[in-house]
């Protein structure tokens, strides 16, 4: 293939060379195995200590953690304000926070939970558990990866940090203009929910990327698309997902942005615009944001629900399909969120069944899992107990979206506590259990240890229970005319009892949670050392040490079945030829996983952080002046060129990338 | 007969044994649109319980099944690959019953989202609302251009007449929302939106805006009085004249300090040198229910505290807190309080 | 109980580098293409949105921008796909020589292209802030202009690779490959950008 | 766990820097009257900066001049009190403009609110009884707004009206009047 002339002597001397030193390069296999090629493979892969190897690192499995502990901190300020909420509603006419602190609280709760903890942590959890699940050694792409993380981490910490210094955005999460606009929402506060919106986007976009192709092109041999396991189904869905959702949000909000502080008229009715196209275009990702949420919720369910029941979930290809056709549903509703704008009542109609649509795949899903159950033997521990609750909580959510899905129901109901109990049904219940449920379960995986049952059982029937409390009684709050974000209600309308006990039921939640979390902290030093494979599970996660090594899996294993843990009779068919003096892993083929190509992995390199840092200034500063994104081009091309640059400029016999 | 299962519906508060007020929930049944709501929502409410029935009945029969025998800790050998046949053809049958279910649902809500549009189809009277921040601005339209009527944050609607609102907003999104009486329509700078109802019962209902619009939203209610054809007329007509000249001293220097100082640069009082725009028109305002747009009741009272500090009492609002001496203060509310 | 491994095949003779749908990076690349084939999707629905609730498009008293400079462009981008796609061809045959000479000429053709996208902002016929029409059409240029930078720079850097020794690796034969990839995509996505910009007013 | 509050400590500390002198978010509204704008006495030509020494800036000026929520009420009575009427958009017609850096009666902020709060001759009428000392101030910060005096990051791009003006947070700051350097 090569015109022999067009290489000069001294390269094909150098070709010649590499080809000899080739044969000389240590892999793993039969002779090169057990501890020695484990201490081998340690020294290769292990990060570099103290803070600048913290900063540099691009092992999966610490970027996960990050991504996991991250989220809960924001989950947990999050529920801060929705106690400040909570407290303020709990009597009518209470002056406890003044309507301008109110205001910012449900916008900040709203934008915290929704960008800084339900998406991130659904992605931290797929960045450390699907690499190992689909037995590869690193996610693809890592720099990228650490680069997502320390986006998302800037961007949270500027909105938290806007907020302490009362710049904090009011404005809801939705934002909507022209209340959002620069004649409405003077000063900066809107502006910087903008740029938390370009933040949080950047890094979910990116790690979308990351966790498409790993888990196409990076899956054990043999693990087909038909053997993958419905988490790593269900992340590949919401990845995809993302890619698509995002960018909707992103261009609204920059085009808000460019209103706010270029005097664009996107949105000025007076000049063309219309405030309209701002709600098509968040709802456009609003709503399938939520299944974003919910849909490696799902993965969770069905991981948990395999291995309680010793049974691999039934209909596994009809589950795939569910996750499909909810993925592309999800995209054609956006509208049932703008039934009261006055849109042409023809469409209203076929929004009303396209709603009603995706509550067939969720259906589906539901009755596998409940088949699952049916067919195995369930063993209730707190994972499974977190199941359970799901079905039961989620359906009522999803059925009350069914009701509002209604156009006529939708225009009493809309914007009404009856929804506020809805999303919360949905998200909580259908997002949230299996969260803490999957938490539980990958806990040891994480650690090498257990948490403690009983602690788990207690936090499990508070957070159950006290949830219930708390949002079922909103249902009629929202019946007996309570709007959303209002920051107090007159008394005499019949609602002070029903927020009188979501407020209660507000706080045994958060106690739940603080079990919850003393239960992991505790568990982190006394809690009982994990064996390999605790809950007797059947996917590849479980089939190295917990903790994993940095290198996750010493020989790459090969995967003949659904259930490949259940399946191996002690023996667990691997793949040999690996370098062990560099970082390398296995690139299979997108479907029938076989053997493709051998893939460096990245070294650790502290040019993520920078060029997130460059970044991160630049969007900050572009809030005060545009110019800065001017400016900010040049230190931020600088960055990410020298990211790909490669530290040595020496050939190797085979590609390393320093 | 729809007013009594609303009331089922809500039965659980009642048994909480809480002081309960109907007029803000949706149960009201007292108009032509909620009645055919309510009758929707029960319909939907049916079909769901028996969704949910079915699923946590599985739920539980799954669960007794198999949780008993047997050690619970082997992973079954074998056959845990073939899936149970008897399933495979319970998840046809499911999807048909889920399908089914969604349909008659979407059919039911297309025939209540006709029979609702077509409810008030010729109206009688025609009013425009339009949202500000944070109140409503309210003009009855009519032929011809002396018999329209001004007033704000109160719509006065005879029982049994089709009327049609035209919605607009001067500012940012609002939404019009009396939920005893219909369901709610957007107020959307540089659109016209509108809304058609008919209320069937005599009664007082209060609305509020329910799309978030700023710092007050909270505090952005509407009184809706449903009166005898005879009663609204009564209304109506008073509401044409203007307002009576000051009689006694005090509301004369009232009259004086509102006519000429900070006042009359926002508000317009009907048959007087104010002619503000900027602010609700106070022609009548002694004789309407609520001050500042339902955030609290008219009263002697009232009236002294928020005209004293409007900014304590709505922060955020745009009447400013002018800070009156006590005997303009006085002499202000005396006055206002003769504006029947 | 981990289960000891039991060996099959070696994977010690698998290439590390493939062109196309094997390798790696070129999923990144498709990944970021459809981001940002959403992006320029969403925009154009904006623009069309806000076309559906007009009565004449440009609104009333605005002229359509001037064709000239726009259609210079499309010349020049359209021309720059010959010497582009002679890189491809070159990476897919390790003919790293015809890469090093053709490289400079692309990078060229860049700055020709960016000097004219100067002129096309000033022959719009409107500023951003005069109205809606002219917001988006402006925000649409923009966001062309940002991905010819990024192409741009990246050729760059991989041009001052391509001059070093690594230049004749596989990995960076596959990264020519796949950046005359992108820029084909940059390409094709100003024809429908220019078809909105300067003739759907003029329909 | 320490090592990302490490980072976001680190983090922390930049954005405080950025996004430091932030009370110009807090919408405040005097619920006291705030006394008298112009010292008794004082009459146009002393207020012109021509004439004798001029008179210190107004403590309260801070309070107004870079408050965003204050400069948006200003903005807000600008069109509801008909300024356009005389002055448009800033351009100026029967009224002078108020988009260029000419002040006839001194470009302070309490000047501004001195001649709107008295009134000028030739037509300007007198605002103190119709408006309250709060609103006229706002009114005053939004004017001198218009000539690009406060900071850009306070002042809003654009109303939801049509205008051709160009946007607020893009206007080139004046060349400062010798009176504001005066203080300023």
């Amino acid at each position: 293939m090569t015109p022999p002339d067009s290489i000069p002597q001294r390269i094909r001397a150098q070709d010649e060379r590499l080809a000899r030193e080739r044969g000389t390069i240590a892999r793993d296999g039969p002779d090169l195995r057990g501890a020695e090629l484990e201490a081998r493979l340690d020294r290769t892969w292990r990060r570099t200590p103290g803070i600048i190897g913290w900063l540099a690192t691009v092992d999966h499995k610490e970027i996960g953690r990050r991504y996991i502990i991250t989220a809960l901190i924001f989950l947990a300020l999050g529920g801060v304000l929705a106690l400040a909420m909570r407290v303020q509603l709990a009597r009518p006419d209470s002056a406890l926070i003044s309507p301008q602190r109110y205001n910012e609280l449900f916008t900040m709760h709203g934008s915290t939970m929704m960008f800084l903890f339900a998406v991130p942590v659904m992605e931290g959890v797929a960045v450390y558990i699907i690499p190992l699940m689909v037995g590869t050694r690193s996610t693809t792409f890592p720099r990228l990866n650490a680069f997502s993380y320390f986006m998302y981490l800037f961007g949270g910490v500027m909105l938290w940090v806007a907020f302490l210094l009362n710049i904090g955005p009011d404005v809801g999460w939705f934002a909507y203009t022209p209340l959002s606009g620069p004649e409405f929402s003077p000063g900066k506060r809107a502006d910087v929910w903008a740029q938390m919106i370009t933040f949080t986007e950047v890094s979910a976009l990116a790690a979308a990327v990351v966790l498409i192709c790993t888990i196409l092109k990076a899956r054990a041999p043999g693990m087909t698309l038909a053997r993958m396991p419905l988490f790593a189904w269900a992340m590949l869905v919401q990845a995809v997902m993302i890619v698509f959702a995002m960018p909707a949000v992103a261009l609204c909000s920059s085009m808000l942005i460019s209103d706010r502080l270029v005097g664009t008229n996107f949105y000025n009715a007076a000049e063309h615009g219309d405030a309209l196209l701002w709600q098509h275009l968040f709802w456009f990702f609003g709503h399938p944001e939520v299944y974003i949420i919910f849909i490696p919720a799902t993965g969770f369910v069905s991981v948990i629900t395999e291995t309680f029941c010793r049974r691999p979930v039934f209909a596994h290809a009809v589950v795939v399909l569910a996750l499909i056709s909810t993925g592309i549903l999800a995209f054609g509703l956006w509208v049932h969120h703008m039934f009261a704008t006055g849109l042409p009542r023809v469409g209203y109609s076929f929004y009303t069944s396209a709603s009603m649509t995706v509550a067939i795949p969720t259906g589906l899903q539901i009755f596998c899992w409940l088949a699952t159950i049916w067919d195995g033997r369930p063993r209730f521990q707190v994972p499974m107990l977190y199941v359970v609750a799901f079905i039961i909580t989620f359906v009522i959510g999803g059925l009350t979206g069914v009701i509002i899905a209604a156009v006529p129901l939708d225009l009493e109901l809309h914007d009404t506590y009856f929804i506020v109990a809805h999303f919360h049904y949905v998200l909580i219940g259908g997002a949230v259990f299996p969260l803490l449920g999957i938490l539980t379960y990958w806990y040891p995986k994480i650690t090498g240890r257990m948490m403690s049952e009983t602690l788990g059982k207690i936090s499990f029937w508070m957070v159950f229970l006290g949830f219930q409390l708390a949002f079922f009684p909103m249902h009629f709050s929202g019946l007996l005319g309570m709007p959303r974000r209002v920051y107090t209600y007159p008394a005499g309308l019949g609602l002070e009892l029903p927020n009188l006990l979501s407020t209660i039921g507000a706080f045994i939640v958060a106690l739940a949670v603080v079990i919850f979390v003393v239960n992991g902290i505790v568990s982190l030093y006394r809690g009982m050392i994990a064996p390999p494979n605790p809950w007797g599970a059947a996917t590849l996660e479980w089939a190295t040490t917990s903790p994993p090594p940095p290198y996750n899996f010493a020989h790459i294993p090969v995967v003949e079945s659904n259930t490949p843990l259940w399946d191996v009779d002690g023996e667990m068919p691997v793949v040999t030829g690996l370098r062990v003096d560099e970082k390398e892993t296995l690139l299979t083929t997108v479907v029938a996983a076989v053997p493709d190509l051998r893939e460096p992995i990245p070294e650790a390199s502290l040019w993520p952080f920078i060029a997130s840092v460059a970044v991160g200034i630049v969007f900050v500063a572009s809030i005060f002046s545009p110019w800065a994104l001017a400016f900010g081009v040049v230190p931020c091309a600088i960055a990410i060129a020298a990211w790909f640059w490669p530290k040595e400029m020496k050939r190797h016999p085979e590609p390393v990338i320093s | 007969m729809m007013g009594r299962r609303g009331a089922v519906l809500s039965l659980p508060l009642l048994l909480a044994g809480c002081d309960y007020q109907t007029y803000q929930s949706i149960f009201s049944d007292a108009s032509t649109e909620v009645h055919d709501f309510n009758i929707l929502f029960v319909i939907f409410l049916i079909v769901c319980a028996i969704m949910y029935a079915l699923v946590i009945g599985f739920l539980i029969a799954a669960i007794v099944r198999r949780s008993r025998t047997g050690p619970a800790d082997v992973v079954e050998e074998g056959r845990h690959h073939q899936s149970n046949p008897a399933m495979r053809t319970g998840l046809i049958g499911w999807t048909a019953l889920v399908g089914t279910g969604l349909m008659a649902l979407a059919i039911a809500s297309f025939f209540g989202d006709r029979s609702m549009a077509n409810a008030a189809a010729n109206e009688k009277l025609s009013v425009n609302v339009t949202g500000k921040q944070w109140w409503w601005d309210i003009t009855y339209n009519s032929a011809d251009a002396s018999k329209m009527v001004r007033t704000a944050n109160e719509l006065h609607l005879p029982v049994d007449v089709p009327v049609h609102i035209y919605l607009k907003s001067d500012d940012v999104i609002h939404s019009f929302w009396v939920p005893s009486l219909a369901g709610k329509q957007d107020l959307i700078p540089g659109r016209d939106n509108d809304i058609t109802l008919v209320p069937r019962k005599i009664g007082i209902y209060r609305g509020q805006c329910a799309e978030f619009c700023g710092a007050d939203h909270a505090k952005m209610a509407l009184i809706v009085n449903v009166d005898s054809y005879a009663d609204f007329l009564k209304w109506w007509h008073h509401q044409l004249e203007s307002a009576p000249a000051p009689t006694s001293p005090l509301t004369q220097a009232g009259y004086n300090f509102v006519t000429t100082r900070q006042c009359s640069s926002c508000h317009a009082i009907a048959g007087t040198p104010a002619n503000g725009t900027v602010g609700p028109d106070l022609t009548h305002l002694a004789s309407r229910r609520s001050i500042a747009a339902g955030a609290m009741p008219m009263s002697e009272g009232n009236l002294y505290g928020w005209v004293a500090d409007p900014q304590s009492l709505k922060p955020g609002n745009h009447m400013p807190t002018i800070g009156l001496e006590p005997d303009q203060l006085h002499a202000v509310v005396a006055y206002l309080e003769t504006l029947k | 109980m981990i289960p000891a491994p039991r060996f099959t095949d070696s994977v010690a003779e698998l290439p590390t580098t493939k062109f196309g749908p094997s390798s790696l990076t070129w999923w990144g690349i498709i990944g970021f293409m459809i981001i940002e084939g959403a992006f320029f999707g969403l925009a154009f629905a904006a623009y069309f949105y806000l076309m559906g609730h007009e009565q004449g498009w440009p609104p009333e008293g605005r002229q359509a921008p001037n064709l000239l400079w726009g259609t210079l462009f499309t010349i020049v981008i359209l021309l720059s796909e010959i010497p582009n796609s002679m890189v491809k061809k070159a990476a897919r045959q390790r003919d790293v020589p015809t890469i090093r000479r053709l490289m400079p000429v692309i990078i060229g053709v860049g700055v020709v292209l960016l000097i004219i996208r100067g002129f096309e902002f000033n022959n719009l016929n409107c500023r951003w802030t005069d109205d809606a029409y002219s917001s988006i059409i402006w925000a649409i240029l923009v966001l062309h202009t940002t991905h010819i930078l990024t192409d741009w720079g990246d050729t760059v850097v991989l041009w001052a690779l391509m001059m070093t020794d690594l230049g004749w690796e596989g990995r960076r034969l596959v990264d020519t490959d796949e950046n005359s990839m992108y820029w084909r995509y940059v390409w094709l996505l100003w024809i429908p950008v220019y078809l909105l910009i300067y003739w759907v007013p003029r329909l | 766990m320490s090592s990302p509050c490490r980072a976001s400590l680190l983090f922390l500390g930049l954005a405080a820097l950025t996004l430091a002198a932030c009370d110009r978010e807090e919408r405040h509204s005097r619920s006291k009257p705030i006394g008298e704008t112009v010292p008794a006495g004082q009459s146009p030509d002393t207020i012109w900066p021509g004439g004798s020494q001029p008179s210190p800036l107004d403590p309260r000026a801070k309070l107004y001049d870079n408050n965003a929520p204050a400069l948006s009420e200003g903005q807000y009575l600008y069109t509801q009190m008909n300024c356009v009427g005389c002055h448009f958009h800033g351009g100026g017609g029967m009224g002078p403009p108020l988009m260029d850096d000419e002040w006839r009666y001194g470009g302070r902020i309490d000047q501004i609110a001195a001649s709107i709060a008295e009134g000028r001759p030739n037509g300007m009428p007198a605002w103190r009884n119709k408006l309250t000392e709060d609103q006229i101030w706002k009114l005053a910060a939004y004017v001198r707004s218009l000539s690009g005096q406060p900071s850009k990051d306070a002042v809003s791009s654009r109303t939801e009206e049509m205008s051709n003006t160009t946007p607020g947070s893009l206007t080139p700051r004046e060349p400062a009047h010798s009176s504001d350097t005066a203080e300023q």
